[in-house]
């Protein structure tokens, strides 16, 4: 797949911009240390960038490329043994570097102010808003009496989109939504009228949907003011969405800056080149590679391994001769629709003919009004009982070769859905059917038997590799346990380098703990020990999710070869739609737990779609750009 | 910075704190050897107690009693019997660290078999395992050592027991914190996907994980049990004389404190602390070194355990300043 | 109304465990070797008589029959009668029971003043030589013994600079509140040692979470001063885990408490079960244990509620 | 070498200032400044807790030390007599007569004496004293009472008041000794308010103990103290101080700093190691020979003690001088009788068996016992346990080994009377000034396992002494009982503690009576 160019940044909404304003903020030669004595050890080195009054300026760069090192150096806020070691930092003029930090408080909030990643915890959650904002307006208006204040505070949850503020001012943190305590962020960084606001990933941990309305905000409340505001974000497309100018730093250092057209469209860096080829663009799917021929003929039944579009970038190393090892695999994924019964002797039968049919109209899962409830409070936890339906009524059905996406906001249930299916929580009603067999409610052994044929990958790499064993180790345990792991420790050797071949990685990984490895090779052990089973179905729970964009790009890749290569189906959980609509066939839209729409993702931009679906679309920054001049 | 590794979601962006720098990781090396050395030669001492000790720890001699430390002969005095108190605090050793040893290990594998247990049985038994380990755990330790010696006559087997009491809760909570948040890992589920069964998650994906944190908790408990049974001993309800142990030492010393002759409590004190702070070292030591993985400090003391199935949405303002990695010792803390 | 739920609901489950700590009390007396009766009287008395007495003790009923007299002993009488001193428990341990409250109290004040100050020092000055410094003496404190710690101090303030009684509750002539301050200065500190750095230490790690806490970071980039950061955000955020710390810490305390009322003659509940274990005297032992029992879990209520009540979420459930 | 010199030094001071009391024949036997005066508080540090403050249930020596400032007897001591046997006095009774034959004691009552309570002290108000201990169809009979003062009051027959102020005892068998009896400090017979128990009930009097004393009960709070305030209308000769308040300070490192800190004025149970420090510091450590008697029995259940040749060589093999300078820094003197100094019968002149390890080896082999093959153990109260194991070591230079059981007081009451196997010595502290005491002795060995069926001599003996009408005979009589006692080894007399109170610099006439209590009516402060 090659990178799907960026959309022509469509005209973004130009506020009063003034090309020639002054600089409020004037960042130059910055370099910052942990080991302020041990030369070399900067994180950030030698960066610089000016901001100026009414311009919105981006530090883009994936995570430890010393973009919030900056942020906080700017701010005074490094932690410890953090210092500036050169450089400086001048604030309309004023230089901040060396200022103690009685000396800096002078310029906080009232010139500086900040609004935090992650909403839920930039708030304290022991005092309700009106004290939080009351605290800020006393601090820099202090001649104020209580009734102003509260009058002010009101005016500017108001200003930022708040209706009810007089609830919101009672309330505490914990009683707002996450876009709600985002507004009441920006309203509170806003309320001393800073020259420079500066957002540190703003609306990473908000849903899409919040993410943009969010984000169009706070443009608002910048530019309508002529301040600055310096962005601190991964996302291209809040870039995109965002930016006037763009500072893209790597490993603590700027490798391109320049006008958002010039940054995005032409981008000279290499670096800069990889990263905007790795983000998942709606509508560029079809485009691309990724998807593969089979999508078209989804309905009429797939016919899976003839994709036309191999991986671009090709499996580094070995690929060949693992497939050469197993030639029977690659044409597995070309099983007709009545491979099920005639599988392997060690499944059971399928013993309900409603089952059988299932997997004679060719689908490999079947889902059928699968239900689910969590208890939560009662007995001895102080809080009165109550259940929580997450997963109601669900229904779809997947086809063997199939990449099936589920989609929702967070809290819509499609996690607990995929690990429903994965035979990983007992489901509270409904039927899991995979090939005829019961997963739901089947017993252990059983159970057991069928699981070497559909397997899970875990959103979190870290998390799903046992950090006590080798990952040879993990690979082969299961590999063992089933009775596939031949004989002697040099049958076993040869298997793992085999399997690590696989997903690209060397043979010598095998012997290193999960510590040892980067996230993006810790998920490619995720699916090369669900690969080492050989199993049918794959489940992707939001695999790249906690990944770099650049190391997600890769992984999706070899994700879409691996399918067809080995002519696996699978089931992918996302909540990114562009990456959904890379990589999935067919998408349905989870919305509270019930499935709402369900379609083929060539129909994904049909009038039909439901309510949900087109809000998601609506969101997605990328869209936007591409629907509107 | 290399690691491009995962952001966890909620982790806040602004402050990446570097990896443990190496400067300290000497700091600990040097820590640890010092601990290292402490123990090897308290516990040879004691274990060649007969062979090392200049005197008989019993022969009293009341012609040459309340010698100063210094004297020819007794390096450390002698006490009011005119015994050698350098042998009696090498023989002390004998008695206190193996009341220690003994009693923290038996704690532990009955605490680790209790939270084990509860982690892995269902939410009744496990419930009422750790709502029992909950009333233990702040209860008085001193009542029950109280009870135990009415019970049984004061000696090694009522602090052994009352250490237990006071020992097991801890281990279980700690334990079971830990064994739940690995339960809560992906690598069990995985583990589950990929066919395992009950017992061979239990033994063979957590227990691994498990087994590091509860040697190195057991490890940094027996300084503090070895100072809580001088307590115990002090106080008339442990050890009883004439055997040599150090509680029994300052007890004994605590008598003559006022007519001036100090350094007979002085220097058994100071050995159980010493000790204990060389068992602390080296708890902390066995922690780095140990932890192959870079995760998070002691679990949780609170009682309320754990927030239950929707602890998953639970924002880190609400966690408390628990679990943190900085926390430098053991975050829980046994009475002594 | 949802907080007075939860309260009697813990108030209903604190009765299984009082009953509980009663039969267990109660057994500890009757599995006592050794008979009391004989050990007092033995030399001087025939067998008809040692009976006799141990009538009047009720010690010749069936044993679930001497359990609910005993109950009532405890419920009407405050505990029978002392086998050793030979007056009602409740004379015993009533009055010793006020004063080991007052040492207790003087612990957890000791506790919270000291361990907020230290944990405080620690956690603000945290990556400093101070934080090491000061972490250096908490650990060394915790591994002190308390017995020991608390001779250490009379040997450096009341003998050496004689700054401080030696011990006991008052002086010869009596004396007000000061006086009884001057006496509780030495058991206070030894006796609250562990749990004061218990809590320091959970306070700096508090503190350490906090300033790294994105809220922390709202108002510090707001330029609100440090100290008003500290006492403010910081210090109502660690309030209530500095409660619950405290209210768990009364265990631990207690149990100081009665190292250090031997070591300081304060005249206590634990010299008296001290002197009941050793003369047997089981009477006191079990109203003692029932006593501290049932305080120490009016106390873990009392914990409870205050750190529900600090407690945002809970308040408004 | 200093600590030998200065002691040395002191011993001789002391005993010029004994002589200097001797001879002047005054009450004080600590200081001399000047004329008495009158008030003050005067605290008193006591080791143990007291019992109940109960006339007739006290057990414990710290008990009657408080109580007898408020419980009088019929007859008391001397004690401001630092030496010899105390004179007996009227106390409450002004005189008292026996019949010839022994058995019927008449006591004529003083009659200004008033309880606490301004009730009046007659014959009706000692017969319910009598009758509360003694007479089973007494409404307050109390069984627990009785069975303390059995001992003495066992062959009680008849007991009624004469006339208002007029009491007769009458007994089955001659009893010679029963006024010194009453004098004594316990299982004996101080007479408490009748008012009291008949209103609130036996159990409740220790709450408000009243009696005729010079000082009357104030409050009391258990594990801190007892206080005590002047009877304003007492009978006899005022009290100086105004309020006696008595601590309980069990710590004996904390009693000397007490009174070190002048917290106190007087502590009991000095410990020889600090003997020193309190007389550098300026304290008085008085010397005196009271019955502070520490002896050794033995555990006859155990077979092994029942042979009279292992008794013997325990007993040679025990230097009790060096004992005495080496445990008790010589603050204490050998003992070699079963009766104290201070007892009438007392006779400083007898020996037993004489430091002579040879002999004790000798004795042991003959037995059959191989250097180390005797082994038993030592039980002893905790507070005893140096002098455990300096024994410890002493008896291993004869070839016998001990292991040491070391318990607190009232466990260890409980070990020695239901010994278990291996048991072999224990460690008692006692002593009376009556020759009666050597009964009382005896028939403590019994629970000790020793059946006086084996001993007859010896039984018989005490009980002619015990019993018998020759008022002439009746000492000598209790020598030789004592004697017989003494040949058959059957206890191992250790020595007598010779200092055991402190008082403050300004404490004045306070006396270290040949007895093991005192009395602070006559102490006052002087600035």
């Amino acid at each position: 797949m090659t990178a799907s160019a960026p959309r022509p940044a469509a005209v973004a909404p130009q506020p009063g911009r003034r090309p020639g304003a002054a600089a409020v903020l004037e960042v130059a030669g910055l370099s910052v240390s942990f080991e302020p004595k041990s030369p070399g050890s900067e994180v950030v080195r030698d960066v610089g960038f000016t901001l100026s009054a009414g311009e919105v300026l981006a530090l883009v760069g994936e995570s430890g490329s010393g973009k919030s090192v900056t942020a906080s150096a700017i701010l005074g806020l490094l932690p410890r043994p953090a210092q500036i070691t050169s450089g400086s930092i001048r604030l309309g003029g004023d230089e901040l570097t060396g200022l103690s930090q009685r000396g800096l408080s002078a310029y906080r909030g009232r010139r500086l102010g900040v609004i935090f990643q992650n909403p839920l915890a930039s708030l304290d959650p022991s005092f309700t808003v009106r004290n939080q904002l009351g605290e800020i307006i006393r601090h820099h208006r202090p001649g104020l009496g209580s009734g102003a204040r509260n009058e002010l505070a009101a005016e500017w949850l108001r200003r930022v989109g708040i209706g009810d503020a007089d609830r919101v001012l009672r309330a505490y943190p914990h009683e707002l939504s996450g876009g709600m305590r985002q507004r009441v962020m920006i309203a509170l960084a806003s309320l001393a009228e800073p020259a420079v606001l500066i957002a540190d990933e703003p609306t990473t941990a908000l849903d899409t949907v919040v993410q943009r309305q969010v984000l169009d905000l706070l443009h608002e409340v910048v530019t309508t003011r002529d301040a600055a505001l310096l962005l601190i974000t991964h996302d291209f497309d809040v870039v995109e969405h965002m930016a006037d100018r763009v500072v893209v730093l790597r490993d603590g250092r700027v490798v391109e800056a320049g006008v958002r057209s010039e940054v995005l469209q032409r981008p000279r860096h290499p670096y800069t080149k990889l990263l905007l080829s790795s983000v998942p663009r709606l509508g560029a799917a079809p485009a691309g590679a990724g998807r593969g021929a089979a999508q078209p003929g989804a309905d009429a039944g797939p016919p899976p391994g003839t994709g036309s579009a191999a991986a671009s970038e090709g499996n580094p190393g070995g690929t060949g001769s693992a497939d050469a090892g197993r030639p029977g695999r690659v044409t597995s994924g070309a099983r007709t629709p009545l491979a099920g019964p005639a599988d392997p002797a060690d499944l059971t039968e399928p013993n309900d003919p409603a089952e059988a049919a299932d997997s004679e109209r060719g689908e490999l899962l079947t889902v059928r009004d699968l239900t689910k409830t969590f208890a939560l409070g009662g007995l001895g936890t102080g809080m009165p009982r109550r259940e929580f339906t997450a997963v109601k009524d669900v229904a779809f059905a997947v086809r063997p070769g199939e990449a099936y996406g589920l989609i929702g906001r967070s809290g819509s249930g499609k996690s607990t859905v995929a690990r429903l299916i994965g035979g990983l929580l007992p489901a509270t009603s409904g039927s899991v059917v995979f090939d005829g067999h019961q997963i739901t409610g089947s017993g252990g052994a059983a159970l057991t038997r069928l699981r070497p044929r559909f397997q899970y990958v875990f959103q979190d790499a870290t998390s799903s590799l046992n950090p006590r064993l080798t990952v040879g180790e993990q690979i082969l345990r299961p590999l063992r346990r089933f009775g596939l792991a031949g004989r002697g420790r040099a049958a076993g050797r040869e298997l793992l380098e085999e399997k690590l071949a696989l997903v690209g990685l060397p043979a010598e990984l095998g012997g290193r703990y999960p510590h040892a490895l980067s996230g993006g090779q810790r998920q490619r052990i995720g699916i090369a020990r669900a690969l080492a089973l050989e199993p049918e179905l794959l489940i992707l729970d939001e695999p790249t999710s906690a990944l770099d964009v650049s190391t997600q790009a890769t992984l999706v890749e070899l994700l879409l070869d691996l399918k067809h290569r080995l002519g696996l189906t699978y089931v992918f959980i996302g909540h990114n739609l562009a990456l959904v609509e890379w990589i999935c066939d067919r998408i349905g839209v989870l919305e509270q737990g019930a499935l709402v729409d369900e379609f083929a993702t060539d129909d994904l931009y049909d009038d039909t779609r439901a309510e949900e679906t087109r809000a998601l679309l609506a969101a997605n920054l990328s869209t936007r750009k591409a629907g509107t001049p | 910075m290399a690691d491009l590794a995962t952001a966890p979601k909620n982790a806040s962006r602004l402050v990446p704190l570097p990896g443990r720098r190496p400067r300290t990781v000497t700091g600990r090396n040097l820590q640890v050897g010092v601990a290292l050395v402490i123990i090897a030669v308290v516990v040879l001492s004691s274990v060649f107690a007969p062979l090392v000790a200049p005197h008989d720890p019993l022969l009293s001699d009341p012609a040459s009693k309340y010698l100063p430390p210094g004297s020819p002969g007794h390096l450390l005095g002698t006490d009011d019997q005119g015994r050698d108190l350098l042998s009696r605090i090498i023989w002390g050793g004998r008695t206190s660290l193996l009341i220690a040893v003994v009693a923290v290990a038996f704690s532990t594998v009955v605490g680790s078999a209790l939270a084990i247990v509860a982690g892995f049985a269902g939410p009744l038994l496990s419930g009422l395992i750790m709502r029992t380990v909950d009333v233990m755990f702040a209860f008085p330790v001193i009542i029950v050592a109280v009870a135990l010696a009415a019970l049984f006559a004061p000696g090694p087997s009522v602090v052994i027991l009352a250490i237990a009491f006071a020992v097991i809760p801890y281990v279980s909570r700690v334990v079971f914190a830990e064994v739940k948040q690995q339960k809560g890992q992906d690598y069990v589920e995985a583990a589950v996907s990929l066919g395992a069964g009950h017992a061979s998650i239990l033994f063979r994906e957590v227990l691994p994980n498990v087994t590091t944190q509860i040697i190195v908790y057991a490890t940094s408990l027996v300084g503090g049990m070895v100072v809580f049974a001088s307590s115990l001993s002090a106080v008339g309800i442990g050890v009883q004389p004439p055997t040599a142990d150090w509680g029994q030492m300052i007890a004994t010393g605590a008598r003559v404190v006022i007519s001036g002759n100090l350094y007979v409590a002085l220097f058994p004190g100071l050995m159980v602390l010493i000790v204990a702070l060389a068992f602390n070292w080296l708890g902390d030591g066995l922690r780095d070194v140990l932890d192959v993985r870079q995760r998070s400090g002691a679990p949780s003391r609170r009682k309320t355990g754990d927030a239950g199935a929707d602890g998953r949405d639970t924002p880190v303002g609400a966690a408390g300043p628990d679990g943190h990695a900085d926390a430098s010792g053991p975050a829980e803390e046994v009475p002594r | 109304m949802g907080t007075v739920k939860r309260i009697g609901w813990r108030l209903l489950l604190m009765l299984p465990i009082l009953a509980l700590v009663s039969v267990l009390a109660f057994l500890i007396g009757v599995l006592t070797p050794g008979d009391p009766i004989e050990a007092q009287y033995a030399n001087r008395f025939t067998a008809e008589q040692l009976d006799q007495i141990r009538a009047t003790y009720g010690l010749d009923l069936p044993l679930w029959q001497q359990y609910f007299v005993w109950l009532k002993n405890v419920a009407v009488d405050g505990g029978g009668i002392s086998i050793v001193l030979g007056v009602p428990v409740f004379d015993i341990l009533g009055p010793n029971f006020l004063n080991t409250l007052i040492l207790t109290l003087g612990g957890v004040v000791a506790c919270v003043v000291f361990g907020m100050a230290i944990g405080a020092t620690a956690g603000i000055f945290h990556r400093t030589w101070i934080d090491r410094a000061v972490m250096l003496i908490v650990q060394i404190g915790s591994n002190l013994s308390i017995y020991w710690f608390g001779l250490v101090l009379i040997i450096v303030f009341s003998l050496q600079l004689q700054w401080l009684p030696v011990g006991g509750m008052q002086s010869r002539n009596g004396g007000g509140f000061a006086d009884l301050l001057a006496h509780l200065v030495l058991p206070s500190l030894a006796a609250g040692l562990i749990s004061m750095l218990v809590l320091a230490r959970f306070v700096r790690i508090g503190i350490i979470h906090e300033v790294g806490t994105e809220h922390f970071k709202t108002f510090a980039s707001q330029g609100i001063p440090r100290w008003k950061l500290y006492g403010k955000h910081v210090g109502r955020n660690i309030l209530p885990s500095a409660v619950n710390i405290t209210g768990l810490e009364i265990g631990t305390l207690i149990t100081g408490v009665i190292f250090v009322e031997s070591v300081f003659n304060w005249p206590g509940i634990g010299t008296q079960l001290l002197n009941a274990v050793n003369g047997k005297d089981y009477p006191v032992i079990q109203g003692g244990i029932l006593l501290v029992a049932a305080c120490y879990l009016v106390v873990n209520l009392l914990t409870d509620i205050t750190v529900d009540s600090l407690n945002p979420r809970l308040r408004r459930a | 070498m200093r600590r030998i010199v200065s002691g040395v030094a002191l011993i001789a001071a002391s005993a010029v200032l004994l002589h200097g009391c001797a001879a002047g024949g005054g009450p004080a036997a600590t200081g001399d400044a000047g004329e008495p005066v009158e008030g003050g508080d005067f605290v008193s540090a006591l080791y143990l807790e007291p019992r109940g403050l109960d006339p007739h249930r006290q057990v414990f020596w710290e008990t009657y030390r408080v109580s007898r400032h408020i419980f009088e007897p019929l007859v008391q001591e001397d004690l401001t007599q630092t030496e010899g046997v105390p004179d007996l006095q009227p106390a409450l009774a002004e005189s008292w007569e026996s019949s010839d034959d022994g058995r019927t004691w008449t006591f004529t009552l003083r009659q200004d004496a008033t309880f606490h309570d301004g009730s009046r002290f007659d014959a009706e108000a000692v017969h319910q004293n009598v009758q509360r201990v003694w007479d089973e169809d007494y409404e307050f009979y109390d069984e627990e009472a009785a069975g303390r003062l059995q001992v003495w009051f066992g062959n009680l027959s008849e007991a009624q008041p004469v006339d208002d102020f007029t009491y007769e005892f009458t007994f089955s068998e001659p009893f010679l000794g029963f006024p010194r009896i009453l004098a004594q400090s316990m299982y004996t017979l101080p007479i408490g308010n009748p008012a009291v128990w008949e209103e609130h009930g036996n159990d409740a009097f220790a709450d408000q103990p009243e009696g005729t004393g010079p000082y009357r009960f104030v409050s009391r709070a258990i594990g801190d103290r007892i206080e005590l305030e002047r009877n304003e209308d007492y009978y006899g000769d005022r009290p100086y101080l105004d309020t006696l308040t008595f601590r309980i300070i069990p710590n004996n490192q904390t009693r000397v700093a007490s009174l070190l800190n002048n917290e106190v004025d007087h502590i009991s149970y000095v410990q020889p190691d600090d003997v020193e420090t309190l007389e550098n510091a300026g304290f008085n450590v008085p010397e005196g020979t009271g019955a502070q008697l520490i002896y050794l029995s033995f555990n006859y259940d155990n077979p092994q003690l029942q042979d009279e040749r292992v008794r013997k060589a325990l007993i040679h093999g025990l230097d009790r001088e060096a004992l005495a300078e080496q445990v008790f820094n010589g603050y204490a003197s050998p003992q070699y009788s079963f009766l104290p100094p201070g007892n009438e019968a007392y006779d400083p002149a007898v020996r037993d068996f004489e430091y002579d390890p040879e002999a004790a080896r000798e004795l042991l082999a003959d037995a059959g016992y191989e250097p180390g093959e005797l082994h038993f153990n030592l039980v002893v109260d905790v507070a005893n346990e140096n002098l455990a194991q300096w024994l410890q070591d002493a008896y291993g230079q004869i070839g016998v080994e001990t292991e040491i059981v070391s318990l607190d007081r009232v466990s260890y009451s409980a070990r020695v009377y239901n010994s278990e196997e291996g048991d072999g010595l224990s460690l008692d502290e006692f002593g009376e000034t009556n020759a009666e005491w050597l009964f009382n002795g005896y028939n403590g060995l019994t629970g000790r396992g020793l059946d006086q069926d084996d001993y007859p001599e010896v039984t018989e003996a005490i009980q002619e002494a015990l019993y018998t009408d020759d008022e002439d005979a009746r000492i000598q009589q209790w020598q030789e009982a004592e004697a017989l006692l003494r040949e058959n080894a059957l206890v191992i007399p250790a020595v007598n503690l010779t200092r055991y109170y402190a008082t403050g610099p300004n404490v004045q006439g306070f006396t270290f009576a040949s007895t093991n209590w005192y009395d602070l009516s006559t102490v006052w402060l002087s600035e």
